[in-house]
Parts: structure tokens; sequence; C-alpha cells
């Protein structure tokens, strides 16, 4: 044992060594100090890599602790805020560890910290029994996970050993082991990051959660199961073929069916959560393009697939903080979450409404926002992928291209749907709603923000786009100088030249407009009802009833529920009918799964034997069987 | 002097075997009382020639102990309880003497394959000892009531003192009675449990004698 | 500077050209209905007179209603720099301008739909939802048309996969070329809001997709709308034109000729096929758009197999 | 000293049988324990002189033992003072019994001699008996019974395993530690290996470790919590140091891999096992026994897995006492106020008492080993010498087991933390002694998991050594 603790003790000098030559390339910053737990070093280093996920962290919790002043107002007088407020520091510090940590003792527990805080902080409701149960999947789901994160990191540092990610990165996995680190990694980090099928506990957790953390999940905290899983990308270095189309397959997967899931909800932040679920399918569309790079010999494309993959982390903590926070207003002012019951708010709040607006059409990955640089950036790769890579390749580029684009449209379905049921229309419920939510100026002031930047990385995204392909360069081991990075930069300057021309035409198109109405009345009536002359709000489409031919073409997968509304007879009597989407991994995974484990353990607990005599035996027969074991 | 032993040996064994066929738990106390007396005895013929303080002492702590005091708190714990007889064995009294025919042999087997280093006062030591035991732990798991089992364990410790007191001296006659007292302890604490929970089975509802364990009080 | 000049000479083209296609069209339809039909300029004169009309607004309606016209127009626009125009290059071409040109498309469509919703009346949110469905679906199609292409080009910029940089030769891609054709055609129909996906003369708002949408639009906003309809059939037509007939002379003039015949035969087919199918039961629609999508995924799996 | 650390406790039981006021008793264990400590404290300076003949010896993993005892009484002392404010039974036996406790345990930790450790564990077995049925209800009763016929069942086989191991050491003529470890190559090797397995099987029975378990649940059930806590910190982890000295025999005799087999399947059944019924238990207590079932297992498991794990191992012991600390008094002091343990009659804890609705999260986290208490570091160390011997399978079905466990103790206690509070039977106010108790352990807990003082390092590798010398 000694032993171990020596060689422990030199791969430190090894590395004291390492740092004198400056053969750590790529590194920004790097801390050291000691730490005195078992194999534990307060080691921090801020690389290409975990730059971009600190500032999204910086951004997002900066934004969100700003918005939760204003937000939190409503529970002043009913709710003590010191835990919440002591979790939401502590939640704060420990993202941050997590994405400068060195050492896997220090991550780990960095990342349960992490789990424990958020659980805390979703379950701030906790008079409601949903809150409950939903904090209580997450908490049990984000641990479970992390048992296996702490089996492949001590299955990696054992074969490295250290606990130091940098000297774990210079040793050399053999192919199969890496490939079943990678495995465990993805499972263990797929958890937190929401990867079908077990994303379930993030459409629980993210409509329970205060609006502030419900940004802060799905902006940053499932964005640190990306990052783990770069990390061990990166730690990794050479992964097997199978790995990048693994991961591709799984952001196709993700993708579509976090898109297909959320136009099943007529829940805003459960929608929200979908859509969570969609965008880490993009991303690992991006890590998958990375991987297959790599393992093909391609730097650039491998750059290519995880700067998009990167920068889109960034873009989606950015919009969906931004979205996010504009559902927890419209929450705050309607009192309730339904989409089916809202609905002209764009007239009571015209300016959370512009914001929302901004946020959807970025999520979109609609041009003039951020989202599409991103979108594009993959494209691209996946393109090349298709142009340069052998058969099989191709193919899964194809693939992946395909589900992308469907993903993008169902995205706009799943976003009009949004916007215009929530925003525009007449309210469908019909009294008027409660005036008492103010929504106050520190809400505002983080939307306008993030939707300042959205429009700025959309507009302008020279230096997130070069922060994001040094990340993906580190990623790939690549030196960026060395790549055609002009091949990129090219387009994404000619596609924001074609956005600017689009603002010019839509300005001069406006002034058009503005001159051929000069001079003629703007007569304001009621919307035509193509002969019909009592519409009530009621005959509105809903969100349910706009998604309906989509979630009907899909129903195969979506396991979508509809009940009542059978309409029968000339004059039919009062009906009420009622849909919804159900989660086929919860339904027919988990829940019965665990069903099924509890009723296993109380079965035991009713049979128990009560009888000492047996218990006794237990004992004698134990005895036996050890002797005869050992003893022959 | 090693027919003495042998004797004894093979009459503890005995008695086990009829506190195990035995139904009236009188009776059973009374046995083990012989029993213990018996083992008691042991030391004295032991070392024949030299008998030491240290014999004479183990013995006669094991006598006071084990054949007059821990019957003594036995009965006193059952004072309320009907003597006559034991409730529903797990195993019939019949097939309970076979089954502890057959464990005797399998001791005995067992012990073939054993040898006990250095000179043992008798070869009959081991396979006795352990018949005694696994007798005392077939009393514990077949017998349904609390006082039979607290013998069962008493046996089984006879078992072993049997084992102990016949084969080695390094133990220091401190911690030899160090056990003997914890024994004691032990069945104290037992006796005062049983008598606890009879008041409080009185106390509730006197119709329920059976625990929701298995045991009858 | 040039260039603009270049990207305001191509709009100028498409701006002038455009309605004409509608014209023929409808002449077609006529013709083929035994009338004697509007003249082939009717679609000017409309425009014309729509410009000059006030709008009438809804009360349940926001910004988002006056602005879906303008961005819808203003996208198609854009678009239209991307296409290039028989001899005239596209002023605008890069390496991944199809995503461009896609994704201004979605733009103009999030638009489209919101002020389809904005109107807060149950026939334009039916035609919202349907649009929003089938936009799924034939976005599907293009861009497995887009890959199959741009596989066959080895390039991600629309004017080299039309064939503006070399000709794609029918010989050696033929099967693949006819399969991306049909599909494209598949798609024209469907983006255009043309018989038998969709029926822009109906009045029954009942079956109707696009024209539902824009039902409360009036006076310049509807003329905004009509005006990119006609240049959208138009650079779709453009776009596919080329693909059918990627014959260049190097005589410009015969080049240009050759395109706006191909043009022309492309609408006068179009009216054909309008005059002869009935419009699809709404529920075969999507069936259609799959088989669009199927016959390009096929043109991509032969060109696969040939590589 | 040593003779005055055990009499010192051993004449103050005798003292509270007499008719004396009940604070008075709570105020003597108080100080007991404190003189107790303070003596404890001191040996981490140096070492007390050898007793009589070398029978009585602290060594490092004495030390470590005694530290956990030491603390555990300290804080039961202070816990006490608040419990019996609302209890109005006496407290003679109680007390009485548990100074007989401490002294017998102070004797396990100190005893250098195979049969004196018998007599004192088994003493230990017999004074935390009338502990657990301090509240004479039926079913304390019973489990009491239960506790005391399995563990003297138990302990009888590791008496059984004391003569054996008599046996095989004929030709050393002692069973003193020291000269069984310098005459090991003397020793008869099927004798040992017999009494190895008496040994495991025996005292395994009093550690809890499965399938011998069966009291645990009954007994922690039952049992008031300080009584829960002595037993799953202290008691229990008595029995470990027992297997630790057998431990230092087989290194010396080459049995290591006889010995870690038979650790390694104890351990991991003692995973398995609780995981198994956690999930169906909806009694806070009874939980909290399948936790020290599980993390009993964690502490042969890493015995029997040798290097990190041993020193995981030793890590362990101090961390389980310390959050058996935190989620017994906790329970405990829950249990008085609601007068039951059970998760159905719980609700909303931290809206009512906020302080304890923390400790039990607290508790929650330390059971389960989670950052940042000290548990989450020794969890790991073991987990990480699983690997490291490449036991793969093995830390797979740990993780599992111990996923499941978190599941298990998640579920009831987060029900009871949370939700629309209900009326408890006692005022809403806390007891600051009882509050303090579980403060103390709780941030020693928290800083040895962001901390580990050097002398608390070094004093683990000492003891590591003692096992596997160097």
């Amino acid at each position: 044992m000694k032993r171990f603790w020596r060689h422990f003790k030199s791969r430190n000098q090894e590395r004291q060594e390492l740092y004198k030559e400056g053969r750590f390339f790529n590194m920004l910053e790097s801390f050291q100090w000691p730490w005195h737990v078992p194999f534990g070093e307060f080691a921090l280093k801020l690389d290409s890599l975990s730059l971009i996920f600190l500032t999204a962290v910086t951004i997002l919790v900066l934004c969100a602790g700003v918005y939760a002043v204003g937000y939190m107002r409503q529970y002043r007088t009913t709710k003590s805020m010191g835990l919440h407020i002591f979790f939401y520091f502590l939640l704060s510090t420990a993202l941050v560890l997590i994405v400068l940590a060195n050492n896997v003792i220090l991550f780990l527990g960095a990342w349960e910290m992490m789990s424990i805080s958020t659980y805390f902080l979703i379950v701030f409701n906790d008079e409601k029994s949903s809150v409950r149960r939903a904090g209580f999947l997450y908490l049990i789901m984000s641990h479970c996970g992390t048992f296996l994160l702490i089996l492949m990191f001590f299955l990696m540092a054992h074969n490295a050993g250290s606990m130091n990610f940098e000297i774990i990165s210079h040793s050399s996995f053999p192919v199969a082991f890496a490939g079943s680190i990678l495995l465990l990694a993805i499972i263990g980090f797929g958890i937190k990051a929401g990867f079908v099928p077990v994303h379930i506990w993030l459409p629980h957790a993210h409509p329970a959660a205060p609006t502030h953390i419900s940004a802060i999940l799905s902006g940053v905290a499932i964005k640190m199961g990306i990052y783990g899983i770069c990390r061990v990308l990166w730690i990794i270095g050479v992964l097997p073929d199978w790995c990048g189309y693994l991961i591709l397959i799984i952001g196709v997967v993700c993708g579509l069916m976090g898109v297909l899931y959320a136009l099943g909800q007529h829940e805003l932040k459960k929608l929200l959560a979908y859509h969570s679920i969609e965008n880490i399918g993009i991303i690992s569309l991006g890590l998958g393009v990375g991987l297959l790079g790599q393992s093909h010999h391609m730097p650039f494309l491998s750059v290519l697939g995880f700067g998009g993959a990167l920068l889109h982390v960034l873009n989606h903590a950015i919009f969906k903080g931004l979205l996010f926070m504009g559902a927890g207003c419209v929450i705050q002012r309607t009192h309730t979450s339904d989409m089916d019951l809202m609905g002209g708010l764009a007239r009571t709040m015209p300016l959370v409404s512009i914001l929302f607006l901004v946020g959807a059409l970025a999520i979109c990955g609609l041009p003039l926002f951020n989202g599409f640089i991103s979108e594009f950036i993959i494209y691209f790769g996946l393109f090349q992928g298709l142009f340069h890579l052998p058969l099989q390749g191709a193919f899964t580029c194809a693939v992946g291209i395909i589900s992308l684009a469907l993903m993008g449209a169902l995205a706009l379905a799943c976003f009009t749907k949004v916007y215009g049921t929530v925003f525009l229309g007449e309210p469908r419920h019909l009294q008027e709603p409660p005036s008492t939510g103010k929504i106050s100026l520190l809400m505002i002031i983080p939307m306008l923000v993030l939707g300042g930047l959205c429009l700025w990385i959309g507009l302008f995204p020279q230096i997130m786009a070069n922060a994001a392909f040094q990340g993906g360069a580190y990623l790939s081991h690549t030196d960026l100088a060395s790549l055609p990075m002009g091949t990129i930069f090219y387009p994404l300057s000619l596609v924001i030249s074609g956005v600017f021309l689009f603002f010019a035409l839509v300005l001069a198109l406006v002034g058009i407009r503005r001159k051929l109405l000069q001079g003629h009345a703007q007569p304001v009536r009621e919307t035509w009802g193509c002969g019909f002359f009592q519409m009530t709000p009621k005959i509105q489409y809903t969100s349910s009833s706009f998604a309906l031919l989509i979630v009907d073409f899909v129903k195969g997968i979506l396991f979508f529920r509809r009940e009542g509304g059978d309409v029968k007879g000339k004059f039919p009597a009062k009906t009420s009918m009622s849909s919804s989407v159900h989660d086929a991994s919860e339904e027919f995974l988990f829940k019965p799964l665990f069903a099924r484990l509890t009723s296993f353990s109380k079965k035991l607990d009713m049979n128990r034997i009560r009888y000492t005599q047996i218990y006794l035996m237990y004992i004698f027969l134990y005895l036996i069987f050890l002797l005869v074991w050992k003893l022959k | 002097m090693t027919s003495w032993v042998d004797v004894i040996c093979i009459v503890i064994v005995f008695l086990s075997l009829i506190i195990l066929s035995n139904h009236r738990v009188a009776a059973m106390i009374g046995v083990f009382a012989l029993q213990s007396f018996v083992l008691g005895l042991l030391p004295f013929f032991l070392h024949a020639s030299s008998i030491s303080s240290r014999d004479i002492m183990i013995g006669l702590v094991t006598m006071i102990l084990k054949a007059a005091l821990v019957p003594y708190i036995l009965f006193w714990a059952i004072r309320h309880v009907s003597m006559r007889s034991e409730i529903k064995p797990i195993i019939g009294f019949g097939a309970s003497i076979i089954f502890g025919a057959i464990v005797i042999a399998g001791a005995f087997w067992v012990s073939l394959s054993l040898k006990i280093p250095g000179q043992p006062a008798s070869d009959l030591v081991l396979p006795c000892s352990l018949s005694t035991v696994l007798l005392g732990f077939m009393i514990m798991v077949t017998r349904t009531r609390a006082v039979t089992q607290v013998l069962g364990y008493l046996i089984l410790e006879n078992g072993i003192f049997l084992f102990a007191i016949s084969l080695f001296d390094v133990m220091p006659v401190l911690i030899e009675m160090g056990i003997l007292l914890d024994i004691f302890v032990a069945v104290f604490i037992m006796a005062i449990v049983v008598n606890h929970i009879n008041e409080e089975f009185e106390k509730n509802t006197a119709s329920v004698v059976q625990s929701n364990m298995g045991e009858t009080f | 500077m040039n260039i603009i000049f270049l990207i305001l000479s191509h709009w100028l083209i498409v701006l002038t050209l455009s309605p004409l296609f509608l014209g023929i069209i409808s002449k077609v339809k006529a013709f083929f209905a035994g009338k004697k039909g509007p003249s082939f300029f009717q679609p000017y004169f409309d425009l014309q007179r729509l410009f000059q009309k006030n709008s009438v607004y809804s009360r349940t309606t926001t910004w988002i209603f006056c602005a879906a016209p303008i961005i819808n127009l203003a996208a198609v626009l854009v678009l239209s720099a991307l296409v290039p125009l028989g001899t005239f290059k596209a002023p605008v071409k890069f390496s991944g301008d199809i995503l461009l040109a896609a994704y201004i498309l979605g733009f103009a469509r999030f638009f489209m739909i919101s002020a389809a919703l904005d109107t807060g009346s149950s026939f334009e949110g039916m035609g919202a939802s349907r649009e929003a469905f089938f936009s799924c679906l034939s976005e599907l199609a293009l861009f497995m048309n887009f890959i199959t292409l741009s596989f066959v080009s080895h390039s991600i910029s629309l004017s080299a996969m039309i064939g503006a940089n070399f000709p794609l030769s029918w010989t050696l891609m033929g099967p693949v070329l006819l399969l991306v054709v049909g599909s494209f055609f598949i798609v024209i129909l469907t983006e255009n809001a043309r018989i038998p996906i969709d029926d822009p003369d109906t009045h029954l708002e009942l079956t109707m997709i696009h024209e539902v949408m824009i039902l409360d639009h009036s006076g310049v906003d509807l003329g905004y709308m009509l005006y990119a309809a006609a240049i959208k059939f138009f650079v779709f037509a453009s776009i596919m034109v080329p693909i059918i007939v990627p014959v260049q002379s190097g005589n410009t003039a015969w080049d240009m000729l050759i395109f706006l015949g191909g043009m022309l035969v492309l609408s006068v087919t179009v009216g054909i096929i309008e005059s002869t199918m009935a419009r699809l039961r709404l529920n075969r629609v999507n069936n259609l758009l799959l088989i669009a999508f199927a016959l390009a995924f096929f043109g991509f799996v032969v060109k696969m197999w040939r590589m | 000293m040593l003779t005055i650390l055990i009499l010192m406790p051993f004449l103050c039981a005798l003292g509270v049988l007499l008719p004396v006021s009940k604070y008075f008793r709570l105020k003597l264990f108080g100080a007991v324990s404190l003189a107790h400590s303070l003596f404890v404290a001191s040996f981490w300076k140096e070492f007390p002189p050898s007793e009589y003949h070398g029978f009585l010896v602290l060594d490092s993993l004495g030390l470590i033992l005694l530290s956990i005892i030491s603390f555990l009484f300290l804080s039961v002392s202070i816990f006490m003072i608040g419990y019996f404010k609302h209890e109005l039974g006496r407290n003679r036996v109680f007390v009485t019994c548990l100074f007989l406790l401490l002294s017998m345990m102070t004797l396990v930790a100190v005893s250098y001699h195979f049969g004196l450790l018998w007599v004192a564990i088994e003493a230990t077995t017999l004074f935390s008996a009338p502990l657990i049925s301090f509240h004479r209800s039926q079913q304390s009763l019973q489990a009491t019974w239960r506790y005391l016929l399995i563990c003297s069942v138990g302990i009888a086989l590791a008496l059984m395993g004391t003569f054996f191991l008599a046996i095989a050491a004929h030709d050393v003529h002692t069973l003193l530690l020291p000269a069984l470890l310098k005459g090991a190559p003397l020793l008869s090797v099927n004798w040992l290996k017999l009494s190895i397995i008496f040994f495991i099987v025996g005292y395994g029975c009093k550690m809890g470790l499965a399938p011998t378990h069966s009291w645990k649940p009954e007994a922690y059930g039952q049992a008031p919590g300080m009584v829960a806590v002595l037993m799953a910190g202290a008691l229990t982890q008595c029995s470990f140091l027992a297997l630790l000295r057998i431990a230092q025999i087989c290194n010396k005799t080459g049995l290591t891999d006889f010995f870690s087999s038979i650790l390694i399947l104890s351990g991991v059944l003692s995973l398995i096992v609780p995981a198994m019924f956690i999930l169906g238990e909806r009694n806070i207590k009874r939980a909290f026994a399948y936790s020290s079932i599980e993390h009993m297992g964690l502490l042969v498991l890493g015995l029997g897995l040798g290097t990190v794990g041993l020193f995981g191992a030793l890590f362990h012991m101090i961390n389980n006492a310390l959050a058996k600390v935190v989620m017994f008094l906790t329970a405990g002091s829950l249990a008085q106020k609601y007068g039951s343990a059970s998760a159905d009659e719980i609700r909303g804890v931290i809206h009512i008492y906020p302080l304890t609705g923390v400790f039990l999260i607290a508790a929650l986290l330390a059971g389960t080993g989670m950052f940042p208490f000290a548990t989450f570091h020794s969890e790991l160390l073991i987990l990480n010498a699983a690997i490291i011997s490449k036991h793969y399978l093995m830390a797979a079905v740990g993780v599992v087991c111990l996923g499941l466990m978190f599941i298990g103790i998640g579920k009831i206690i987060l029900n009871v933390i949370h939700g629309q509070p209900k009326e408890p039977l006692l005022a809403k106010k806390e007891n600051i002694y009882m509050n303090v108790a579980i403060a103390m352990a709780g941030i020693l807990l928290i800083s040895i998991g962001l901390w580990m003082p050097s002398p608390l390092e070094k004093l683990l590798h000492n003891a590591a050594a003692l096992i596997v010398s160097v």
C-alpha cells in the first residue's frame, strides 16, 4: 500500500516537471493547491474547453441570479429564503468547480455538490407532491449516474496511476478499454445531460423548479453532462470507430424524440424541458461528427464538429435561459403554466413577448440569432463528413443532416405553437388574467442581456466561434493554426452579410409599405370569421390542437393518448376531451422497473420469516457453507 | 484416569440427547443442571496425578454457576408460565432423537479429519464436544419456547466448554472465569427479558401468548 | 459596389418576371377549363390594385401580423439572390448557402404561422397547424434533395449544385437526377401551395392550407404576400430548370432562351397538373411528401452505390 | 492509565445503581464521558504504557476505535440531557448499562489477548441488550430477545474460533497478539483456517453482516436513538476490531487470500441484502439499520480488498461512526417528537423543526456517502480498491447496491423532510442539547471530508501498517 502512495507521489513530481517544460499545450491558466483528502488535490485548470463552459456558467448564473431577485418577490411573505440562497451560491460554486477541476476527487466532489444543491433548489415549492416527486427523481437518477462516473474515473485513474486529469490524459488506453470507459461516461454523464432514454428526470424537474433554477438547470446544469463527456473524450484521445457513430446516433435519437415530445406538451416549462433534450441531441450530433473526424484522422472535420457542439452549448445556455425566464414571467402573470389557457399576452406584456420571440427564433436555429450560427457549423461539418468520410460514415452524416433539418422544422412548428398560443390571439380562458403578477424590472434586465447576447453572437459570431474552435481543436488535440479555418469563416461571414441584406430589405419594405399606406385610413375590425359572426376566444386553436396533426402522425412513437371527446347523435351531449403524450422510457422502462423492485422488496418484507429459529439456521448454514467451500 | 474423562464426555452427550427428547421444561432444566455438574467434575479428572488449584477453581465455579445458579434463574423466569410442556416443536420429539443421532454421527465423522496437536486427554473430547454443540444448536432451532432456546444455548456453551477445559491450559484462569461469568450474565439478562415479556403479555392481552416472532414466552 | 449592383439587377429581373409565370399558369388552367381566362399580365394588375388599397386590421392582431408579409417578401428576395437565373450567375454564392436559403425560408415561415395565429381565428389556426406539419415533411424532402445534389456535386453551394459551374451530365447521373427531379417537383408544388397539395383558388376555407393563413391580410400586406408567392415559385422553378436542362451552349442568348423555355414548360406543366388533378385528401398529403423524400433518398442511395 | 479508563466507568456504574436523582446520573455520565474523551485525546499525543503483562495495550488500531467510542459516548451523553427532559421513565438501569458498556468497549479497544477480547465483546452484547428494551414495549422486548439470542449464538461461535485458535497456537502457548505474530510460522495452518471461519461468522454476526444480520433492523428499529448510535457506531465496530486483529495474524501466516475471499463474500452479501430490503421499508430507523448493514459490508469489503481498501476501511470506521451519530440521533429525536419513526407519520419536518430537518438531510447525505461528508471519500477508496484489485464485477454490483440503498433511504427521508407539516406530539421547540450533539458530529464529519487532518492520516497509515506490515 505504501508503494501505491509513493507511486502517487512520484507521479505528482513528474507532473511538476511537465509543467516546467511547458508541455501542456493550450492551457490558459492552472492552479495547484494541496487538498488533504485521500487522492485529492485542489487542482484547477482553465483550458479552452473549460473556457466555453465557464462562460456559459458565468453568464447564466449571473443573469438568473438577478432574475431571481425579482422573481422570488412573490414568495417573500410566505417562505424563508435562507436555504434557497445558500444552495444557489453552493450550486454556482459547484458549477465553476466542475468545469475547472483537474482532479478526479475534486470533480466528483463538485459533481455531488451540484446534484445536492440542485435538488434543494428544485424542491423549493415542496408543498406540492409533484415537485417532491420530481426532485426525488432527479436526485436518485443523478446520484446513480454519479456512481457510474466514479467507476469510470477510477478505471481511468487506475490505468494511469494518477487522479489528475492532465496526467491521465498522458497515458495510453487500450482501445477496448477506452470504449468501455466511454460507454460508462455516456450513461453516467448522459443521465445528467438528458440522453434518451435516461432523460426522464428532466421533464419533471424543470417545471417543478422555480424559474431561475429551471434556467440554470437547462442552461448549464445539463451541459455539465456534455462537459463531462468532452472531458473524457479529451482525456482518452484515441477512441474506437464505433464511438463516433454511437454518439451521432444518440444525437439523432435525442434530438428527434426531444422535439417530438415537446410538441406533445401543453405545459410551457415541460415543453421547454423537452427542447433541452433536443438541443442536447444537436450538441451530440456535433460531438459525433467530431469523433468521426478524429477516428478518420481528419482534424478539420473534428474541429468543425467539436467546435459547433461547443458553440451550441454556449448558445443553448443563452437562449434557453432567456426562454425560461420569459416563461417565468408568463407564469407569474397568468398563474398557470398550461398553454391551453393562455393567449394574447403580447398586448399585455409587449417587452417580454419580444424577448421571448428572440429566444424562440434562436432556438429554432433561424438566422439573425445565435442558434443558426452553431447549427450552421454543425451542418457544415456534417456535409464535410458526407463528402470525405468512407461509405458508412457518409451515410451516417446524411442521416445526421436529415434529422437536423427535421429537428429544425419541428422546433419551428413547436415554437410557433408556443408563441402563437401564449402571446398571440385572445386569452383562452374567459376571465381576465389576475393582474397581481407584476413583472419587476429586475426580471426584464437579465432577459434583455441574454436577448442581446443572442443577437450579438448571431450577427458577430467571430469571437465566440473562434473560442469554440479553439476548444474544439483542444478537444481533438490538434493545432488550430494548421487547419484551413478560412473554409468555415468565409461562409460564416457571407451568411452574416446575407442576414444584413435581409435586414436591409426588411427596412426597405417597411419604408415602401409606409409610403403606400400614406393617406389611407387603417380601420380596425373584428377578425373575419368567414361569415361566422359569433367567434369566441374558446374556438381558437389551442396548443394541443395545433400540434395534433404532427403528434397524431407519429403517435406510434409518442404514446399519444386521447380520452373522451366522442360526439354521438345529431344533438350531442356535453362532452370533454383530454389528450396527453407519454414518455415511453418512463412509462415502459423506469416505472415498471421501479414498481417491480419495490414490490419485490415489499414482498420480502411481508414474507419475512418471523421465526428467530430460521435466522439461527442462516448462521449455521452460512458456517457450514464456508467450511465446505474453504476446507473441502 | 483417561477412562473417567471418556465417561464424562459420553455422559454429557447422552444428557444432551435426553434434553432434546424431553418435552417438559422443568425436567429439561433439571437435566441441564446435571449435565453442568458432570462438566464441573471434568477438571478434577483431567490431570489425575496433580490437581492444580486452577482445575479446582474452574470445576467449582462451573458447578456453582451452571449447575446451581443458572437453573435457579431459569426456574424463576418461567415461574408464571405453565411448566408442563413444550408447545408445538418445529420438529417432533421422535424425529428430534433420530436427527440427534445423525448429528452425533456426523460430528464423529468430521472429527476424524481433525487432528489435535499435542496430547489430548481423550480422543473422545473433540467429537463429543462437537456433538454437544450441534445438539444444543438443534434444540435452539427446533424448539419454540423461549426457555428451551436458552437451554439450547447453554448446552451449546457446555459443548464448547467441554472442549476448552479438557484441551488446554493456555487460557489464563481469569479469562476462563470471565467467560463463565459472561455466560452467567447472559442467562441472567435473558431470564429478565423473558420475564419482562411475560409481564407485558399479561398486561396487554392475556390471550396472546404467541409473539409475532415465533417464540412462546 | 459591384456586388450591390449585381444584387439589385438580379432582384430587378426577379421582380419583373416572376408574376408572369403565375399568369401563365392561370392561362393554362383557363384553357383546360375551356375559358378564355384572364390576361397573362393579370397578376401584375392584381398587385398594382392591392398596393393602392388600404389595409384592414383585426382588433386581435399585433405587430407580428404586419411584419409577416414584409419578412416573407424579404426572405424570398434574399433567397433569390442565392439562385442563378439562367446565364445570370447568383450574386451571392458560397459554400453553405443552401443552409441560409432553407433557414431564411424557415424564418419567413415562422412569421407566417405566427401571423395566422395572431388573428385568433380558428380557421387561420387550422391553416397554421397544417402549414407547420406539411412544412416539416417538405423540409425533409427538400434537404434530402439537397443532400443528394451536394453529394453528386461535392459542394454545398446552390449555384454549384444545380450545375451553374459544371453541367450535370444526365448520361452519368441519369437515374439519380431523375429521382431528384421527381422529388423536387413535389417539393415545389408543396412549397408554393399548388394542387394536389393545396388549392390556391378554392373558396372552402376548411380545405385550404396556405390561403387560409392569409385570410385576414388585405391591401399592401396581401400584395406583399402575393408578390412573395410569385417570387417563390419563380425561384424554385429556376432552381429546378437547370437540373432538368443542363445544356450550356456557351452562347448567352441561346442559354437564356433555353432557360426561359424551361421555365415556361415548367409553368405549363404545373398548370396542366392543376387542371387535370384533384386536390388530395388532407391525410394523403403527408404520404405524397414522404414519397418525395423517399425518391430523393433513393437517389442518394443510388449515388452511394455508384460511388 | 488504561486500567483507570476501564475502571472509572465501571465504578460509576455501580455508583449510579444507588438511588440518586435522575439528573445526577445524567450529569455524572456526561462528566465521565468528557473525562474519558480527554484521556483518549491525550493518547493521540503519546500512547499509554501497556499493562498487565501485555494484556492491555493501546496501539493505533485500538486508538481509532477508542476515539470513536469516546466521541460517541460524549455526544450521546450530551444528547441524553435533552432526551430525558421529555422522558418520564426512570433511567437507573439505562445509565448503569451505559457505563458498563463504556467500560467494556474500552476494554475491547485495548485488549491484546484473544480470550480477553472475546470476554469484552460478549460483555458489550449483554450490556447493550437492556438498553434496547428501554421503552419496555412488546416490540422492543422482542427485538431485545432476538438480538440476545442471535448474537449469543454468534459470539459462541467466535468463542469456538478462539479455542480453535488456541489449538492452532499450541506451540506458542499463549493467545497474546504479539506472541502470536512473532510465532506465526509455528501456527497450525488448518486449525487457523478453521478458527478464521468461526471468527468471521461469529464476529460477523455481531457486526451484522449478511446473512447473519437479521437482528439489526429489529434492534435498531426499537432502540432509542442514542442506543442505536452506540450499537451501530461503536458496538459493531468493536467486532470489526476483532476481525482486524485476526487480519494481522492472517497476513503474518500468509493466509491473506483465504481470509480476504471470505470477507469479500460477506461484504458483497452485506451490500446486496439490504439493497433488496430497503425499497419496501417505511421506518426511518429500520432503514438506517439497513444502511448500517451496508456500511459493515463496506468495512469488511475494504479489509478484504487490502491496499487502498484497507486504508479506506479504517477511515470508514471513523466516518461510519460519525455518520451514525447524525443518523440515529436525528431519528431518535424525531421518534421522540412524533412518537414513532415511521415515515408515514412524519411530514414536513423542515418547516416545523428547521434544524432537525437540516440534520435529516445531513443524515441522508452522510449515510449514503455524498460529498462533502467524509463517508464519500471512504466509500470512494473502497470502490477504488475494488477496481485496483480488478474486481470489476464486484465494483459494479457494489455500485448498483449503493444506488438502490440511496433510492430507498432517500425515498423515506425526503418524504419526511418535505411536504405539508404534520402535527408532532411535542411542542414545536427544538432542544439545544440534542442539536448540539448532532451538529458536533455532523460538522466533524464534514470537516474531515473537506480536509483530512494530518494526525488522523498518520494514525490511519500506522494502523494500516500494523495489518499489512511493510
